[in-house]
């Protein structure tokens, strides 16, 4: 079956990205599909590769990258969202007249369109959020 | 992307003290050029999106309230509000900004585009989607 | 010692006002703000639980936050006082701490 | 059409449960998961209105959310099954859609 | 800084499902080291903060329970819990980890941390306090 | 009188970064001092250099910068917060291993004693947050 996953909260504030994460990996594990993570929302700052967790806590943003590496997952972050929140790449950095990029590796930053081609192209979209 | 699916956006936050208000609008516009069958519920504080009057000047903030009164251009026209929701918080359909659509199956008539519904009848509404969108 | 209380959350959403009011001692003030000043509409199905605590108690919500909602004063519980953030700062200095109820 | 209700919230804090409840069609699924799990517990003031509820749906609590928060099966509302993250991706994948209560 | 304030910390959510409970106990641990008179105050769902027996192996977070048992260790030894908070979630003391501290006044006798008082009593608590930090 | 303000949300996502604003430019206006702004949990993400948000929307980060250009004000981000979220100035980037910062000018990075020294130093500590 195929899935898509909707974040709407950043990491280590809320558990959202925890659930999200631990119900995308179980899926995986099972041999579903996961079409598309949408990071929407305060969820953006999930894709920031400045993150630098103390070493006894999980480090959430390397986390999505092992998950994505492993089972080639699309990792889209909102670009609205992530304009108000500061998270850029460099395309975006460049455009905005930013002096430093910090997006993490496998994140991708696209628009709501692709949220709901998520909705339109899965069998079950699942919101995490607050 | 041919196949047409049925699509809620659940609306239960009051708007300005969280962003998500707003949000939930962005998509839905976005969400207008997909051709999907489009239907946004209000439930709990969610009503309060749609009270008339509303002037962020005070606040700094961006007054969004009017977007709503475009939905109707982007055949945005299925705003169910529920009945229950808006009397525990002491408003009636009056505190509402009114929200129409030109039905183009009936000559263009005006029609108003929120349906006021019960709290069974909104149970109903969700159970007959493909996808919800919670906010 | 005197405590000015501010909620920021709508008592229909959250526990918030409701805990608040349960711990603010008589004489006391709560400001509400944000999606608080929900909590001083009349009519609804928590502004008995207001009325009640007004009888000891100064209740204020924030003129900005209210007019942002559309919420005409006309709509409020009856003696609750409309302030501005300068009067949100003006409470904050006549009481002894502000207490946020999260 | 059948739906997974998913709540996440903490029912003594918010109304996302109370409302989930009141939505939820006779015959449908509730998961309650992170702060949610509180709901299950028996002998609350909130247990009631679960049990209630549960005369017509089935409800279901993860494990791993609530052995983080130390509350052991034995004190879960007769009738609420736990599941883990897997029974999560069943659950999901079983109903029509899933429907989240934020 | 001469000066000795009454601080209270006012615990007000469950653990885990936000970090406020985990940021709490670190202000009150940093805190410690400032000399000020410390009172922590748990209500509404911040009584589950004190639950005996978490585990968080399964969702892959830190279990930071252990940390309470440290508090006493740091002269932080008024913890106090209300009653009313308690009884609503189904919960008693024998539901919440043993805290103690040793009473340098009393010849290091070992005593309870945790205080459990009516909700008027904690609003007598809240109303002594010089500064409130609210999580 | 002194204030100290105490922020645990991040910009955009909740109000309580535009409700602190506003009561410290208003206790600003009418004389009164403010100790520092204490920003906290998600509140780090107000000091992020790389926001763009919409034309037509406020400018969150800069407004902070232009008050504590105007007042003299001390903005400081907590340091274990920032590290979880990925708000960085040059020596934690480099400290960490990190190939870019994202700090905005004025705000500064310090652990929490500075917030407790604050509730101490202060008249008032008003806390906004979620």
């Amino acid at each position: 079956m195929k899935f898509a996953i909707q974040i709407n909260e950043g990491p280590y504030q809320h558990q959202s990205a925890d659930s999200a994460y631990q119900f995308a990996k179980a899926a995986l594990e099972k041999g579903h599909e996961i079409f598309r993570i949408f990071f929407y929302h305060d969820g953006v700052n999930n894709g920031t590769r400045l993150t630098t967790p103390p070493q006894d806590d999980r480090h959430i943003t390397n986390r999505w990258v092992e998950l994505a590496e492993k089972y080639d997952l699309d990792l889209v972050v909102c670009v609205a969202a992530a304009q108000r929140r500061g998270i850029a790449d460099a395309d975006e950095a460049k455009r905005n007249g930013k002096d430093a990029d910090n997006i993490a590796p496998k994140f991708r930053i696209s628009g709501l369109g692709q949220l709901i081609e998520a909705g339109i192209q899965s069998d079950r979209l699942v919101v995490f959020g607050d | 992307m041919s196949e047409t699916k049925k699509f809620l956006y659940l609306n239960r936050k009051a708007p300005y003290g969280t962003i998500y208000a707003l949000e939930s609008l962005e998509v839905v516009l976005i969400g207008a050029a997909f051709e999907q069958d489009v239907s946004l519920a209000f439930v709990d504080d969610g009503v309060f999106q749609l009270t008339k009057g509303q002037n962020t000047k005070g606040i700094g903030m961006k007054d969004f309230s009017p977007t709503y009164r475009a939905l109707g251009d982007y055949d945005v026209n299925k705003l169910y509000v529920e009945k229950e929701s808006l009397e525990e918080r002491g408003l009636s359909l009056d505190d509402l900004m009114p929200l129409t659509y030109e039905d183009e199956d009936d000559d263009y008539a005006e029609k108003d585009s929120i349906r006021v519904v019960s709290r069974a009848e909104m149970a109903q509404i969700m159970d007959e989607q493909d996808v919800i969108l919670s906010f | 010692m005197s405590i000015l209380h501010i909620v920021n959350k709508s008592p229909f959403e959250r526990n918030s006002l409701a805990s608040c009011l349960g711990h603010a001692l008589d004489g006391s003030s709560v400001l509400l703000f944000e999606d608080g000043v929900y909590g001083a509409i009349k009519g609804t199905s928590f502004s008995d639980t207001l009325g009640a605590a007004m009888a000891s108690r100064s209740v204020y919500v924030l003129g900005p936050d209210l007019a942002a909602r559309g919420i005409d004063e006309s709509k409020l519980v009856d003696g609750v006082k409309v302030v501005d953030y300068a009067g949100f700062v003006d409470l904050s200095a006549e009481s002894d701490k502000v207490q946020s109820w999260l």
